[in-house]
Protein backbone atom coordinates (compact mmCIF):
# COMPACT_ATOMS: atom_id res chain seq x y z
CA UNK A 1 0.00 0.00 0.00
CA UNK A 2 0.92 3.57 -0.18
CA UNK A 3 0.96 6.27 2.14
CA UNK A 4 1.42 10.01 1.58
CA UNK A 5 4.09 11.59 3.97
CA UNK A 6 4.15 15.63 5.09
CA UNK A 7 7.20 17.00 6.14
CA UNK A 8 7.08 20.92 7.36
CA UNK A 9 8.89 23.65 8.87
CA UNK A 10 12.29 22.61 9.94
CA UNK A 11 11.86 19.11 8.78
CA UNK A 12 11.08 19.75 5.12
CA UNK A 13 14.21 22.10 5.28
CA UNK A 14 16.28 19.56 6.93
CA UNK A 15 15.32 16.89 4.50
CA UNK A 16 14.64 18.95 1.12
CA UNK A 17 11.05 18.23 0.54
CA UNK A 18 7.63 18.77 1.76
CA UNK A 19 6.08 15.43 0.83
CA UNK A 20 6.69 11.88 -0.76
CA UNK A 21 4.72 8.48 -1.49
CA UNK A 22 5.95 5.84 0.57
CA UNK A 23 4.93 2.10 0.01
CA UNK A 24 4.28 0.05 2.87
CA UNK A 25 3.58 -3.74 3.17
CA UNK A 26 -0.06 -4.10 4.98
CA UNK A 27 -0.16 -3.51 8.62
CA UNK A 28 2.82 -0.99 8.98
CA UNK A 29 2.69 1.16 11.61
CA UNK A 30 3.78 5.03 11.61
CA UNK A 31 6.84 3.59 12.95
CA UNK A 32 7.73 2.30 9.58
CA UNK A 33 7.42 5.59 8.17
CA UNK A 34 9.38 7.11 10.59
CA UNK A 35 12.18 5.02 9.64
CA UNK A 36 11.74 5.19 6.09
CA UNK A 37 11.89 8.95 6.53
CA UNK A 38 15.15 8.45 8.90
CA UNK A 39 17.43 6.86 5.72
CA UNK A 40 17.01 9.92 3.78
CA UNK A 41 19.79 12.52 3.79
CA UNK A 42 19.40 14.94 6.29
CA UNK A 43 17.38 13.39 8.46
CA UNK A 44 19.40 12.73 11.61
CA UNK A 45 17.98 16.16 12.84
CA UNK A 46 14.70 14.28 13.61
CA UNK A 47 14.64 14.21 16.92
CA UNK A 48 14.39 10.71 18.48
CA UNK A 49 10.31 10.30 18.96
CA UNK A 50 8.92 13.20 16.82
CA UNK A 51 5.04 14.54 17.21
CA UNK A 52 2.79 12.14 14.76
CA UNK A 53 -0.27 12.59 12.73
CA UNK A 54 -2.41 10.30 10.95
CA UNK A 55 -5.21 11.80 8.67
CA UNK A 56 -4.83 15.42 10.33
CA UNK A 57 -5.07 14.03 13.80
CA UNK A 58 -2.31 13.37 16.35
CA UNK A 59 -1.29 9.42 16.36
CA UNK A 60 1.02 7.10 18.19
CA UNK A 61 4.24 5.45 16.53
CA UNK A 62 2.52 2.29 16.54
CA UNK A 63 -0.81 3.43 14.77
CA UNK A 64 -1.66 0.51 12.04
CA UNK A 65 -1.69 2.36 8.43
CA UNK A 66 -4.44 1.84 5.97
CA UNK A 67 -4.24 2.69 2.09
CA UNK A 68 -3.70 6.45 1.16
CA UNK A 69 -3.30 7.32 4.61
CA UNK A 70 -1.70 10.94 5.22
CA UNK A 71 1.01 10.67 7.90
CA UNK A 72 2.45 14.16 8.87
CA UNK A 73 5.89 14.28 10.91
CA UNK A 74 5.05 17.71 13.07
CA UNK A 75 8.15 19.90 14.25
CA UNK A 76 7.74 21.57 17.52
CA UNK A 77 4.47 24.35 17.39
CA UNK A 78 4.49 27.30 17.46
CA UNK A 79 1.34 29.06 16.58
CA UNK A 80 -0.11 31.83 18.45
CA UNK B 1 -18.47 29.89 16.93
CA UNK B 2 -16.38 30.43 14.24
CA UNK B 3 -12.51 29.71 13.41
CA UNK B 4 -10.10 30.44 10.35
CA UNK B 5 -7.16 29.93 9.41
CA UNK B 6 -6.51 33.20 6.70
CA UNK B 7 -3.75 35.05 4.32
CA UNK B 8 -5.29 38.56 5.28
CA UNK B 9 -4.68 41.00 7.95
CA UNK B 10 -6.56 40.07 10.67
CA UNK B 11 -9.20 42.92 12.06
CA UNK B 12 -9.74 42.03 15.85
CA UNK B 13 -12.43 44.77 16.09
CA UNK B 14 -14.78 43.05 14.09
CA UNK B 15 -14.45 39.44 16.07
CA UNK B 16 -15.54 41.71 19.01
CA UNK B 17 -19.10 42.81 17.40
CA UNK B 18 -19.04 39.35 16.02
CA UNK B 19 -19.32 37.43 19.58
CA UNK B 20 -21.58 40.75 21.25
CA UNK B 21 -24.83 39.46 22.36
CA UNK B 22 -26.74 41.77 24.88
CA UNK B 23 -27.01 38.11 26.88
CA UNK B 24 -23.51 38.45 27.67
CA UNK B 25 -21.71 40.91 30.46
CA UNK B 26 -18.06 40.42 29.66
CA UNK B 27 -16.45 40.35 26.02
CA UNK B 28 -12.58 39.52 26.05
CA UNK B 29 -10.61 39.78 23.11
CA UNK B 30 -6.96 38.70 23.20
CA UNK B 31 -4.47 39.60 20.24
CA UNK B 32 -1.11 38.20 19.44
CA UNK B 33 1.54 40.22 17.65
CA UNK B 34 4.82 40.00 16.47
CA UNK B 35 7.36 41.22 19.11
CA UNK B 36 10.59 43.17 17.46
CA UNK B 37 12.70 40.94 20.07
CA UNK B 38 13.01 37.42 21.03
CA UNK B 39 15.27 35.92 23.18
CA UNK B 40 16.57 39.17 22.99
CA UNK B 41 17.66 39.07 19.45
CA UNK B 42 15.91 42.12 17.15
CA UNK B 43 13.03 40.48 14.90
CA UNK B 44 12.37 42.30 11.48
CA UNK B 45 9.56 40.03 11.03
CA UNK B 46 7.88 36.59 11.04
CA UNK B 47 6.39 34.30 8.62
CA UNK B 48 4.05 31.48 9.80
CA UNK B 49 3.07 28.45 8.14
CA UNK B 50 0.74 25.38 8.72
CA UNK B 51 -0.53 22.27 7.95
CA UNK B 52 -3.62 24.09 6.98
CA UNK B 53 -6.14 21.10 7.39
CA UNK B 54 -5.09 20.11 9.89
CA UNK B 55 -4.52 23.36 11.52
CA UNK B 56 -8.44 24.02 10.91
CA UNK B 57 -9.56 20.66 12.59
CA UNK B 58 -7.25 21.61 15.91
CA UNK B 59 -8.42 25.07 15.77
CA UNK B 60 -11.89 23.79 15.41
CA UNK B 61 -11.88 20.95 18.08
CA UNK B 62 -10.34 23.69 20.89
CA UNK B 63 -12.95 26.09 20.53
CA UNK B 64 -16.03 23.45 20.53
CA UNK B 65 -13.96 21.92 23.90
CA UNK B 66 -13.88 25.62 25.25
CA UNK B 67 -17.48 25.92 23.99
CA UNK B 68 -18.38 22.96 26.10
CA UNK B 69 -16.28 23.73 29.38
CA UNK B 70 -16.86 27.01 29.77
CA UNK B 71 -20.67 27.05 28.41
CA UNK B 72 -20.54 29.94 25.33
CA UNK B 73 -21.07 29.65 22.08
CA UNK B 74 -19.45 33.41 21.31
CA UNK B 75 -16.37 32.17 20.57
CA UNK B 76 -14.85 34.06 17.18
CA UNK B 77 -10.39 32.78 16.66
CA UNK B 78 -8.88 33.54 13.67
CA UNK B 79 -5.13 32.98 13.23
CA UNK B 80 -2.91 34.62 10.21
CA UNK B 81 -0.29 32.55 7.88
CA UNK B 82 2.06 34.20 5.62
CA UNK B 83 4.85 37.25 6.19
CA UNK B 84 3.75 39.54 8.87
CA UNK B 85 5.85 42.33 10.13
CA UNK B 86 6.56 43.66 13.56
CA UNK B 87 3.45 44.54 15.40
CA UNK B 88 1.03 42.75 12.97
CA UNK B 89 -1.51 40.61 15.01
CA UNK B 90 -1.16 36.92 14.05
CA UNK B 91 -3.70 35.62 15.85
CA UNK B 92 -7.19 37.03 17.89
CA UNK B 93 -9.34 35.27 20.16
CA UNK B 94 -12.68 36.64 21.02
CA UNK B 95 -14.94 35.33 23.42
CA UNK B 96 -17.96 36.86 25.41
CA UNK B 97 -20.44 35.02 28.21
CA UNK B 98 -22.82 36.05 30.65
CA UNK B 99 -19.85 36.27 33.25
CA UNK B 100 -16.49 37.50 32.81
CA UNK B 101 -14.92 34.98 34.91
CA UNK B 102 -15.71 32.46 32.19
CA UNK B 103 -14.84 34.87 29.28
CA UNK B 104 -11.46 34.93 31.09
CA UNK B 105 -10.71 31.30 31.68
CA UNK B 106 -12.28 30.50 27.75
CA UNK B 107 -9.67 32.89 26.39
CA UNK B 108 -7.16 31.15 28.21
CA UNK B 109 -7.95 28.23 27.37
CA UNK B 110 -7.76 28.30 23.63
CA UNK B 111 -4.51 30.10 23.45
CA UNK B 112 -2.77 27.65 25.73
CA UNK B 113 -4.63 25.05 23.91
CA UNK B 114 -3.77 26.28 20.32
CA UNK B 115 -0.05 27.25 21.23
CA UNK B 116 0.37 23.43 22.56
CA UNK B 117 -1.68 21.59 19.61
CA UNK B 118 -2.02 23.70 16.21
CA UNK B 119 0.37 23.10 13.80
CA UNK B 120 1.46 26.42 12.94
CA UNK B 121 4.95 27.17 13.00
CA UNK B 122 6.89 30.42 12.43
CA UNK B 123 10.09 31.24 10.56
CA UNK B 124 11.51 34.46 11.94
CA UNK B 125 13.33 37.19 10.15
CA UNK B 126 16.12 38.42 12.32
CA UNK B 127 17.24 42.03 11.73
CA UNK B 128 20.82 40.47 10.34
CA UNK B 129 19.10 39.06 7.85
CA UNK B 130 19.37 35.48 9.49
CA UNK B 131 16.09 33.22 9.73
CA UNK B 132 14.97 30.22 12.31
CA UNK B 133 12.21 28.02 13.20
CA UNK B 134 11.15 29.26 16.16
CA UNK B 135 10.94 26.27 18.96
CA UNK B 136 12.96 23.91 16.68
CA UNK B 137 16.15 24.30 18.87
CA UNK B 138 14.22 23.49 22.33
CA UNK B 139 12.71 20.31 20.94
CA UNK B 140 14.18 17.52 23.15
CA UNK B 141 17.09 16.13 21.35
CA UNK B 142 16.20 17.97 18.10
CA UNK B 143 19.10 21.22 19.39
CA UNK B 144 20.37 21.31 15.46
CA UNK B 145 16.89 21.26 13.47
CA UNK C 1 -1.19 54.32 32.02
CA UNK C 2 -4.05 56.10 31.42
CA UNK C 3 -7.46 55.59 33.83
CA UNK C 4 -10.67 57.66 33.17
CA UNK C 5 -14.40 58.09 34.40
CA UNK C 6 -16.40 59.29 31.31
CA UNK C 7 -19.83 60.76 30.83
CA UNK C 8 -19.96 59.39 26.94
CA UNK C 9 -20.26 55.94 25.41
CA UNK C 10 -16.80 54.15 25.58
CA UNK C 11 -14.54 53.20 22.36
CA UNK C 12 -12.96 49.76 23.40
CA UNK C 13 -11.05 49.82 20.10
CA UNK C 14 -9.58 53.26 20.39
CA UNK C 15 -8.04 51.71 23.53
CA UNK C 16 -6.89 48.64 21.77
CA UNK C 17 -4.57 50.67 19.62
CA UNK C 18 -3.78 53.07 22.31
CA UNK C 19 -1.32 50.30 24.42
CA UNK C 20 -0.08 48.61 21.51
CA UNK C 21 3.31 48.46 21.39
CA UNK C 22 5.75 46.87 18.66
CA UNK C 23 7.76 45.20 22.16
CA UNK C 24 4.25 43.93 23.07
CA UNK C 25 3.29 40.07 21.86
CA UNK C 26 0.16 39.91 23.74
CA UNK C 27 -2.83 42.63 23.74
CA UNK C 28 -5.88 42.04 26.24
CA UNK C 29 -9.33 43.84 25.92
CA UNK C 30 -12.00 43.36 28.21
CA UNK C 31 -15.64 44.98 27.44
CA UNK C 32 -18.16 44.96 30.92
CA UNK C 33 -22.03 45.77 28.97
CA UNK C 34 -25.03 46.17 30.14
CA UNK C 35 -27.22 42.39 30.33
CA UNK C 36 -30.55 41.92 29.50
CA UNK C 37 -31.26 39.52 32.34
CA UNK C 38 -30.24 40.07 36.15
CA UNK C 39 -30.84 37.40 38.82
CA UNK C 40 -33.57 36.20 36.35
CA UNK C 41 -35.10 39.89 35.69
CA UNK C 42 -35.75 41.50 32.65
CA UNK C 43 -33.16 44.63 32.12
CA UNK C 44 -34.08 47.62 30.55
CA UNK C 45 -31.34 49.89 30.96
CA UNK C 46 -28.38 50.74 33.49
CA UNK C 47 -27.45 53.65 35.47
CA UNK C 48 -24.26 54.41 36.78
CA UNK C 49 -23.32 56.86 39.30
CA UNK C 50 -19.92 57.21 41.28
CA UNK C 51 -18.34 58.98 44.28
CA UNK C 52 -16.17 60.36 40.70
CA UNK C 53 -13.24 62.08 42.74
CA UNK C 54 -12.31 59.01 44.63
CA UNK C 55 -12.89 56.34 41.82
CA UNK C 56 -11.06 58.17 39.90
CA UNK C 57 -8.43 57.63 42.46
CA UNK C 58 -9.10 54.70 43.75
CA UNK C 59 -8.71 53.27 39.95
CA UNK C 60 -5.69 55.22 39.03
CA UNK C 61 -4.49 53.18 42.11
CA UNK C 62 -5.46 50.02 41.08
CA UNK C 63 -4.05 50.49 37.73
CA UNK C 64 -0.68 51.73 39.30
CA UNK C 65 -0.78 48.32 41.32
CA UNK C 66 -1.25 46.45 38.60
CA UNK C 67 1.65 47.93 36.48
CA UNK C 68 3.93 47.16 39.75
CA UNK C 69 2.94 43.64 40.00
CA UNK C 70 2.77 42.56 36.21
CA UNK C 71 5.59 44.95 34.95
CA UNK C 72 3.78 46.99 32.18
CA UNK C 73 2.83 50.24 31.52
CA UNK C 74 0.60 49.79 28.66
CA UNK C 75 -2.45 50.20 30.39
CA UNK C 76 -5.88 51.70 29.71
CA UNK C 77 -9.10 51.93 31.59
CA UNK C 78 -12.15 53.67 31.26
CA UNK C 79 -15.36 53.40 33.01
CA UNK C 80 -18.43 55.16 32.09
CA UNK C 81 -21.11 56.89 33.73
CA UNK C 82 -24.66 57.79 33.04
CA UNK C 83 -28.15 56.18 31.95
CA UNK C 84 -26.91 52.84 29.31
CA UNK C 85 -28.89 50.80 27.11
CA UNK C 86 -28.54 47.08 26.55
CA UNK C 87 -25.91 46.20 25.31
CA UNK C 88 -23.63 49.43 26.06
CA UNK C 89 -20.04 49.12 27.22
CA UNK C 90 -19.43 50.25 30.85
CA UNK C 91 -16.27 49.56 31.43
CA UNK C 92 -12.91 48.79 28.63
CA UNK C 93 -9.61 47.46 30.39
CA UNK C 94 -6.82 47.03 27.61
CA UNK C 95 -3.78 45.61 28.80
CA UNK C 96 -0.36 45.42 26.67
CA UNK C 97 2.58 43.25 28.09
CA UNK C 98 5.12 40.94 26.08
CA UNK C 99 4.36 38.11 27.17
CA UNK C 100 0.47 36.61 27.80
CA UNK C 101 0.44 35.31 30.86
CA UNK C 102 1.08 38.95 32.37
CA UNK C 103 -1.96 40.63 30.56
CA UNK C 104 -4.50 38.12 31.62
CA UNK C 105 -3.38 38.23 35.10
CA UNK C 106 -2.82 42.15 35.06
CA UNK C 107 -6.33 42.38 33.17
CA UNK C 108 -8.27 40.18 35.72
CA UNK C 109 -6.36 41.87 38.35
CA UNK C 110 -7.68 45.39 37.20
CA UNK C 111 -10.85 44.43 36.76
CA UNK C 112 -11.94 42.04 40.07
CA UNK C 113 -10.18 45.09 41.70
CA UNK C 114 -12.05 47.86 40.09
CA UNK C 115 -14.72 46.11 41.69
CA UNK C 116 -14.24 45.76 44.89
CA UNK C 117 -13.14 48.76 45.64
CA UNK C 118 -14.04 51.75 43.12
CA UNK C 119 -17.16 53.72 44.43
CA UNK C 120 -19.68 53.64 41.52
CA UNK C 121 -22.91 52.19 41.64
CA UNK C 122 -25.84 50.54 39.27
CA UNK C 123 -29.40 51.40 39.49
CA UNK C 124 -31.03 48.68 37.28
CA UNK C 125 -34.05 49.89 35.29
CA UNK C 126 -35.96 46.46 35.00
CA UNK C 127 -38.33 45.76 32.80
CA UNK C 128 -41.58 45.96 34.58
CA UNK C 129 -40.73 50.09 35.22
CA UNK C 130 -39.25 49.54 38.44
CA UNK C 131 -35.40 50.68 39.28
CA UNK C 132 -33.18 48.87 42.32
CA UNK C 133 -29.49 49.93 42.73
CA UNK C 134 -27.51 46.73 42.72
CA UNK C 135 -25.92 44.69 45.77
CA UNK C 136 -27.66 47.04 47.95
CA UNK C 137 -29.84 44.38 48.98
CA UNK C 138 -26.85 42.02 49.70
CA UNK C 139 -24.54 44.14 51.77
CA UNK C 140 -24.81 41.75 55.32
CA UNK C 141 -27.27 43.37 57.64
CA UNK C 142 -28.55 45.94 54.95
CA UNK C 143 -31.18 43.89 53.51
CA UNK C 144 -33.86 46.22 53.62
CA UNK C 145 -31.50 49.19 51.55
CA UNK D 1 -15.04 71.45 63.57
CA UNK D 2 -17.12 70.75 60.49
CA UNK D 3 -16.80 67.74 58.02
CA UNK D 4 -18.59 67.61 55.07
CA UNK D 5 -20.68 63.58 54.85
CA UNK D 6 -21.19 62.79 51.63
CA UNK D 7 -24.28 59.89 51.11
CA UNK D 8 -24.78 58.15 47.81
CA UNK D 9 -26.75 55.46 45.47
CA UNK D 10 -29.01 53.78 47.77
CA UNK D 11 -27.81 55.66 51.26
CA UNK D 12 -29.00 58.75 49.74
CA UNK D 13 -32.25 57.72 48.94
CA UNK D 14 -32.70 56.15 51.93
CA UNK D 15 -31.98 59.51 54.07
CA UNK D 16 -33.11 61.88 51.01
CA UNK D 17 -29.76 63.43 50.90
CA UNK D 18 -26.68 62.85 49.42
CA UNK D 19 -24.57 65.77 51.46
CA UNK D 20 -24.76 67.75 54.26
CA UNK D 21 -22.45 69.38 57.30
CA UNK D 22 -21.96 68.31 60.26
CA UNK D 23 -20.45 70.29 63.56
CA UNK D 24 -18.01 67.70 65.90
CA UNK D 25 -15.66 68.65 69.15
CA UNK D 26 -12.24 68.69 68.61
CA UNK D 27 -10.65 64.82 67.95
CA UNK D 28 -14.12 63.08 66.63
CA UNK D 29 -13.60 59.99 64.38
CA UNK D 30 -15.51 58.86 61.53
CA UNK D 31 -17.78 56.71 63.86
CA UNK D 32 -19.42 60.10 65.53
CA UNK D 33 -20.20 61.16 61.86
CA UNK D 34 -22.12 57.75 61.44
CA UNK D 35 -23.54 58.32 64.93
CA UNK D 36 -25.16 61.31 63.98
CA UNK D 37 -26.18 60.17 60.19
CA UNK D 38 -27.64 57.39 62.18
CA UNK D 39 -29.95 59.89 64.02
CA UNK D 40 -31.59 60.94 60.50
CA UNK D 41 -35.01 59.94 59.34
CA UNK D 42 -34.50 56.45 56.96
CA UNK D 43 -30.87 56.04 58.72
CA UNK D 44 -31.56 52.84 60.27
CA UNK D 45 -31.51 51.52 56.59
CA UNK D 46 -28.03 51.53 56.96
CA UNK D 47 -26.26 48.30 57.90
CA UNK D 48 -24.29 47.60 61.08
CA UNK D 49 -20.75 48.52 59.56
CA UNK D 50 -21.17 50.73 56.55
CA UNK D 51 -17.81 51.20 54.46
CA UNK D 52 -16.51 54.56 54.96
CA UNK D 53 -13.80 57.00 53.88
CA UNK D 54 -12.17 60.26 54.67
CA UNK D 55 -11.18 62.37 51.95
CA UNK D 56 -11.23 60.01 48.98
CA UNK D 57 -9.48 56.93 50.83
CA UNK D 58 -10.75 53.72 52.63
CA UNK D 59 -10.54 54.52 56.16
CA UNK D 60 -11.91 52.99 59.83
CA UNK D 61 -14.68 53.85 62.04
CA UNK D 62 -11.88 55.18 64.58
CA UNK D 63 -10.02 57.37 62.02
CA UNK D 64 -9.99 61.00 64.26
CA UNK D 65 -10.89 63.74 61.52
CA UNK D 66 -9.60 67.35 61.59
CA UNK D 67 -11.61 70.21 60.14
CA UNK D 68 -12.76 70.31 56.61
CA UNK D 69 -12.57 66.22 56.01
CA UNK D 70 -15.14 64.92 53.71
CA UNK D 71 -16.57 61.94 55.06
CA UNK D 72 -17.99 59.56 52.58
CA UNK D 73 -20.52 56.59 53.53
CA UNK D 74 -20.25 54.13 50.96
CA UNK D 75 -22.61 51.28 49.58
CA UNK D 76 -22.00 48.08 48.34
CA UNK D 77 -19.60 49.20 45.27
CA UNK D 78 -20.79 47.50 41.92
CA UNK D 79 -18.87 49.50 39.23
CA UNK D 80 -17.99 47.06 36.34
Amino acid sequence: MTVTVLLFASYADAIGMSSLAVDLPPGATVNDVVDHVRALPGAHRLPPQPLLAVNERYARENHVLAPNDEVAIIPPVAGG
Amino acid sequence: MRTAIVDHSLDPTALLSEVAQVGNGAVLLFVGTVRDVNDGRPVSGMEYKAYRTMADRELGDIVREAAVQFGTHDIVVEHRLGVLGLGDASVAIAVAHPHRGCAYDASRYIIEQLKQRVPIWKLEHYADGTREWVGAAHQPGGEDV
